[in-house]
């Protein structure tokens, strides 16, 4: 279980830095997949990066079971936003995948095998000796999910993982997540923009508000399981949800940027 | 241009420029008549008469193997330090006044103290030429781990890799561009003081050679010995390419967009 | 606005901040002093040739006392910054070109790599030669010589380490030249032409010294050669202390000018935690 | 620095001469000139340069930074037979006539297991040059006094750095001048060989050497020189206070020990028989290939 | 006028390399938009980069209007997929989107006014003097397309440039390119993995297939103009585009990904 209690945090200067969050309250529960949508500069990042113990709060309590966090904890594992700088460019991409495992002291083969049975999850089957830089952006984006996956955490907390991948990939990473969460009850925190798939993947979505952060709404979704691309989508609950979501989204967004869009360069 | 003739262009530019060079002195030297710059076909007679290879095992081979003890101390001692500098902020906040005092201190000023601590046999020489070589590649090792892009630190934190391997296998890495930079730099510091420690208290070596050369006037020996300095330079620069290419191939590769 | 101004230093108490932060940096040089100090005391080094610093440093204030040490002070300073200054400009910019042009790179390769090691005994005549007049310009030339390498390599390194998004962002911009190399290539090169400034200061302060003891232009270098030469040990070690903090003291000059032009660098970033 | 120049006028009218000259002791003679004003009267403005050694010196002297320098004789003798045009004009100090006024002595430290001249056949000895004047020096004294050389080992070391070097061990004994002699004696150590004055009375160590050209250029210069440089010694051969005085203004040899130490012997002639004897030398340790002809060595007016 | 005929290119080794693209051919006109979708590696941002004249061809030919591209041509502007990286970060927000225009010899004030128009646009007012890293993932990549629009390109690539951005923003900004289009008669070709938006914005639509790429199919979109957010995605047409464009999608990448997403990690 994972629980934020009025939480803050400011960049920089205590006095004039940037409040990127602020008393920010909420509860994960264990298992559970939740979605975080909200305005591009809002914090979604700076919440996960807080919960995978990464940036200490400048106010409030960050909690794992109960447990402070002060440090990265034991159980998280993070899918950077920044994939590309988040590899190691001096190491393949099998060995990417594999690097974190080493503390976990596995043998050799079993090592091979996640590193082989994720980069296939992922669609990159044959391509572990490839440097990361010699790979489409789409391409290493999928390494950095391929090493979160493979690294097996408790909570995965992802940070829009499937920007930069197509509509096709992208849906089948979708129905990985639920696989992966099937099969070793994960919990999953994952910050999207896209508002069908922060519906689609979730039993809860988080929607923040503008900066600084605070949760504007948070809605529990009860779709049937197991959910699919195409029936899941047709349903009138789904079109509720999201409608709600993108009204929200609208909303804080014009807030954000102030006199917003309209002037042309 | 196709990528093997412009090979071929590098390669006879590489050979083309310092054959120039050899020429220009070559003119110089027998059109100035300075005692000090004697002709250049002296110095080739010279050095075909002291390193073609009467003096190789007596001089040359000492010296070698004096500077590449030295230099390795200096490797070791100045990415060992360099990191532990660059890790921890109290101990490279402290250690920083003295390490730059150390750094200033000139070989010359050295001299008596290293005499009077270490002695005046080879261990001295060779602790001198580390003393040197160290500094390059310290300052070099500790700049490299603070540049370090974050997202990598972040990266490991995340993934709690063990503090062992997030030092050789990523802080190390990511910083191994720029301590090769501060190897490349100590190499030719390594033949300097090399030299210069022969200068004190010996009885062989290249350094010796030079030293006893020019005290007697011998400019062809001692020029032919300068001769000699220079192309072990090129040659262990050479043999450093090559470490390098390996250990930093990743890095070339991924930045040679760059034209 | 910014969250990263650097604290002001016109405030008496960033001041007062900035002194503690100096005051708590200098425990390392206690800890060795105190070292040496009892190493010499007790005699486990020979204190009559090796006296202890608090012996150093008196002979050190003393000397200050008198106008020797000033001019003397001066001199080097003056023979240090002009060789560095050549040395840093001449460094950058065959390094700019030569980072940026393979062929003018493999066409250098060969005479820089035989000159890098030509020790400073094999330029003496060329000094006196060259600068007969004004042996102070040869310890400028001898200084300028010997850094000028560690300039050179650091920054064909520095450029090297490029973004090559960076460069090819540039490109598709059409930016001039001369822009993509002292606007893009240059600033991601810093941080190693910054260490490498700091090289090449020890280094062109060494050489001064050396030039100074050698050929007997004025300065610190022949103070330390004539206390030397008079058996004069406490001189000879408060002017080598004295060379020694010059280096602590141009090092973090260097090191502030670095904290202002790297601000934007990872290692000089404010801790965003 | 006091940056010279060959044939300059100061506002005097007098013609600036650089000098180049060691910062120790037997350098005297320069100074007490300059400061009895014997160059002024010849209308020579003396400008001195300290360099770390004669090889410096000779460089910059045929490099033009220096017109006279003032330099040990086996560094000279084998300039001139490699062919340089340097030449004699003036002899400056030498070793003493006997062993209680010689100022350039083998001393053993306090721990040192050498005692006497005998005990140095099978020494470690430190000597500032191999093959300079230094090795000839203690190799013929012993030859002189009976004693093989065969199993000596000479180790090359700065004078200024001999005395810590004998104390810690790292030498047996080592020819050393003033002021390391006092220091080493005020350590603990002794004495125990006198080279210079083995060899005989006034044997020649220092002198003073100029260009053939500059001579030629400056022929009434040099001679004015001469003559202050010989009335410059004479004063201070009569005057010791004078000399130690003036120590520690141009050294920094502390004044206690000025005031102590074995003062250098100064002889402004240049004694024909005694240069020949030390070439001899030269040629016979191999330091010299070809041996210069008298004329080839000295300037006569 | 944009031509590429039987255009090829291999990454690395003549032999042994990726060959990316391989004989491509088509034409894009004078002030149309069009986009390019593809599965993910197909080669989208190595056609991008060809067009931009930063990498060289192994076979064929890239010209404008008529003219061989052989280094970056005067008219085009690419805002890279790697938005991150493409920032100096040693440059504050308004300088990076100032500094290309250092060669046009603007006034001073006019540099200005155009930083200042565009950051509004982008919804960033008021952030000019922060540096890139104090800016979230999506701030970075408007900053990133800033800069493209102040520089007023005749031709402007962008690689996926709303693949970090919310919603709202997205939605604000494809309207963002059609008044720019309008305003200044932009050619503009366009990377994205988003189907509606490919269609929405487009005059035409090349759909590419799995690598090597090819043009799987070239699709010209005939929908009224102008486009609105919410009218538009209602046509009938617009599903009709939008169901090709994802059917095209779905095949290639299962041919990418053979074998494709199936094991869990
Ligand atoms: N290192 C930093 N220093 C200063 N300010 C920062 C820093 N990192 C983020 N910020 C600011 O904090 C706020 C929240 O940033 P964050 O990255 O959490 O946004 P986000 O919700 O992830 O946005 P996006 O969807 O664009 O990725 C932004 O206004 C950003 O400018
Ligand atoms: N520098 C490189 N060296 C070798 N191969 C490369 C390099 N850059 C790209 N590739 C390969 O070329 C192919 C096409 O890459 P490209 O980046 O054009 O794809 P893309 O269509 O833009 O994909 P994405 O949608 O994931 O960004 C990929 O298979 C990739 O692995
Ligand atoms: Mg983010
Ligand atoms: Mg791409």
């Amino acid at each position: 279980m994972l629980t934020l209690e009025s939480v803050s945090k400011r960049y920089g200067d205590p006095g004039t830095g940037t409040l990127a969050v602020e008393d920010l309250s909420f509860t994960i529960e264990e298992g559970q997949i939740v979605t975080m949508v909200g305005p591009s500069g809002c914090g979604k990042t700076t919440v996960l990066k807080l919960m995978a113990g990464l940036l200490r709060p400048t106010g409030g309590r960050v909690s794992v079971d109960g447990v402070d966090v002060t440090g990265p904890p034991e159980q998280i594992a993070l899918v950077f936003q920044d994939y590309a700088n988040s590899l190691y460019p001096w190491m393949r991409v099998a060995d990417n995948i594999a690097f974190p495992l080493r503390r976990l002291r596995l043998s050799r083969s079993e090592v091979v095998a996640r590193v082989e049975r994720t980069l296939q999850a992922v669609g990159l089957r044959g391509l572990g000796d490839r440097y990361p830089w010699q790979l489409s952006g789409g391409m290493q984006q999928r390494v950095a999910i391929a090493r979160g996956l493979a690294y097996q955490p408790r909570i995965l907390l992802m940070d829009e993982p499937f920007g930069a991948l197509d509509a096709q990939t992208r849906a089948d990473l979708e129905d990985l997540v639920f696989q992966v969460r099937k099969e070793f009850g994960i919990t999953v925190v994952f910050v999207t923009h896209d508002i069908d798939e922060s519906v689609y993947l979730a039993d809860s979505i988080l929607i923040m508000g503008p900066r600084p952060t605070f949760i504007d709404e948070k809605l529990m979704v009860h779709l049937p399981e197991p959910r699919d691309q195409l029936e899941t989508k047709q349903l009138p609950e789904f079109a509720r949800l999201r409608s709600i979501v993108w009204r929200n989204i609208k909303e804080s967004s014009l807030i954000m940027s102030t006199g917003a869009v309209q002037a042309a360069p | 241009m196709t990528s093997s003739r412009r090979n071929a262009l590098y390669v006879s530019a590489e050979i083309a420029t310092p054959l120039l060079v050899v020429a220009a002195i070559f003119v110089f030297t027998n059109a100035a008549g300075s005692f000090y710059f004697p002709p250049f076909q002296d110095v080739l007679v010279a050095f075909q008469q002291n390193w073609l290879f009467s003096r190789v095992m007596s001089d040359v081979a000492p010296s070698l193997v004096r500077l590449l003890i030295g230099f390795a101390i200096a490797i070791v001692v100045g990415v060992g330090l360099g990191l532990l500098l660059g890790k921890v902020a109290w101990l490279r906040r402290q250690a920083g006044p003295v390490v730059e005092f150390l750094r200033a201190v000139p070989p010359p000023a050295l001299l008596p103290f290293t005499i009077i601590a270490i002695g005046v046999d080879s261990t001295a020489k060779v602790a001198l030429i580390a003393f040197v070589c160290v500094w390059p590649i310290l300052l070099n090792t500790m700049d490299g781990i603070a540049g370090i892009e974050p997202t990598l630190r972040s990266t490991d934190r995340v993934y709690r890799i063990r503090a062992w391997d997030h030092l050789v296998h990523v802080e190390l890495r990511a910083a191994s561009p720029q301590i090769f930079a501060g190897i490349r730099t100590a190499l030719p510091l390594a033949i300097i003081l090399m030299v210069i420690s022969e200068m004190v208290a010996s009885t062989n070596g290249v350094g010796y050679f030079i030293v006893q050369a020019q005290r007697s006037f011998a400019l062809a020996d001692m020029w032919s010995g300068i001769l000699l300095l220079g192309i072990l330079g090129y040659l262990l620069n050479l043999v450093f390419t090559g470490v390098e290419r390996l250990a930093l191939g990743w890095h070339l590769r991924s930045h040679a967009a760059v034209s | 606005m910014t969250s990263s101004t650097l604290p002001d230093r016109g405030t008496a108490r960033s001041a007062i901040r900035w002194f503690v932060h100096g005051i708590g940096s200098l425990g390392g040089v206690v800890v060795v002093l105190l070292l040496a100090e009892l190493s010499t005391r007790t005699d486990l080094l020979p204190s009559r040739f090796l006296p202890p610093p608090t012996e150093t440093f008196a002979t050190l204030f003393e000397l200050l006392g008198g106008a020797t040490a000033w001019i003397a002070i001066a001199e080097t300073l003056r023979s240090w910054a002009l060789g560095l200054l050549i040395a840093v400009l001449a460094g950058v910019l065959l390094g700019l070109v030569v980072g940026a042009n393979e062929l003018a790179y493999r066409a250098t390769r060969p005479i820089v790599e035989f000159l890098r090691p030509v020790p400073s005994v094999a330029l003496i005549p060329l000094v006196f030669l060259l600068f007969a007049d004004n042996l102070s310009g040869g310890t400028v030339f001898l200084a300028a010589f010997a850094s000028l390498w560690p300039m050179l390599v650091q920054t064909t390194y520095g450029i090297r380490n490029v973004m090559p998004t960076q460069v090819d962002t540039a490109r598709s911009f059409q930016i001039r030249r001369m822009d993509v190399a002292l606007r893009v290539v240059l600033p991601s090169a810093i941080p190693y032409i910054a260490t490498g400034v700091r090289i090449a200061s020890t280094v062109a302060l060494i050489l001064v010294l050396t030039g100074e003891i050698v050929v007997g232009a004025g300065g610190i270098g022949q103070q330390i050669n004539e206390a030397r030469q008079g058996s004069a040990v406490a001189a000879m070690y408060a002017y080598v202390l004295l060379a020694g903090i010059l280096g602590v003291i141009l090092n973090a000059l260097f090191a502030a000018v670095e904290r202002r032009m790297l601000r934007w660098h990872p290692s000089h970033r404010e801790a965003s935690e | 620095g006091p940056d010279g120049g060959a044939s300059e006028q100061n506002a005097e009218g007098e013609q600036t001469i650089t000098i180049a000259a060691l910062a120790t002791a037997n350098m005297a003679p320069i100074y007490i000139g300059i400061e009895q004003g014997f160059f002024d009267e010849v209308g020579i403005d003396l400008e001195v340069q300290t360099v770390q050694s004669g090889s410096e010196m000779i460089t910059g002297a045929v490099g033009g930074t220096f017109d006279i320098i003032c330099g040990g004789y086996v560094p000279v003798y084998t300039a001139i037979s490699q062919g340089l045009p340097l030449k004699f004009i003036a002899g400056n100090d030498v070793g003493g006539a006997t062993p209680d006024v010689d100022w350039q002595v083998v001393v053993a430290g306090a721990d040192s297991p050498v005692q006497d001249a005998d005990d140095l056949a099978t020494a470690t000895i430190g000597v500032n040059v191999l093959k300079g004047v230094a090795e000839i020096q203690v190799r013929s004294s012993l030859e002189n006094q009976g004693i093989d050389d065969a199993d000596v080992e000479l180790t090359e070391i700065p004078f200024p750095e001999m005395p810590a070097a004998l104390e810690q061990g790292h030498l047996d004994a080592a020819l050393v001048p003033e002021p390391f002699v006092t220091q080493v004696l005020d350590a603990g150590g002794r004495v125990v060989d006198t080279p210079y004055a083995n060899l005989g009375a006034d044997f020649p160590n220092g002198a003073y050497q100029a260009t053939e050209q500059f001579i030629a250029e400056n022929s009434e210069a040099v001679e004015g020189y001469v003559q202050a440089i010989t009335k410059s010694i004479e004063f201070a051969t009569d005057n010791p206070d004078e000399v130690r005085a003036a120590i520690p203004t141009f050294t920094q040899v502390p004044e206690d020990v000025a005031e102590r130490m074995r003062l250098p012997v100064f002889n402004a002639e240049l004694d024909m028989d005694r240069m020949m004897q030390l070439l001899d030398f030269t040629e016979e340790y191999g330091t010299i290939e070809e041996r210069p002809s008298a004329d080839d060595l000295i300037h006569t007016p």
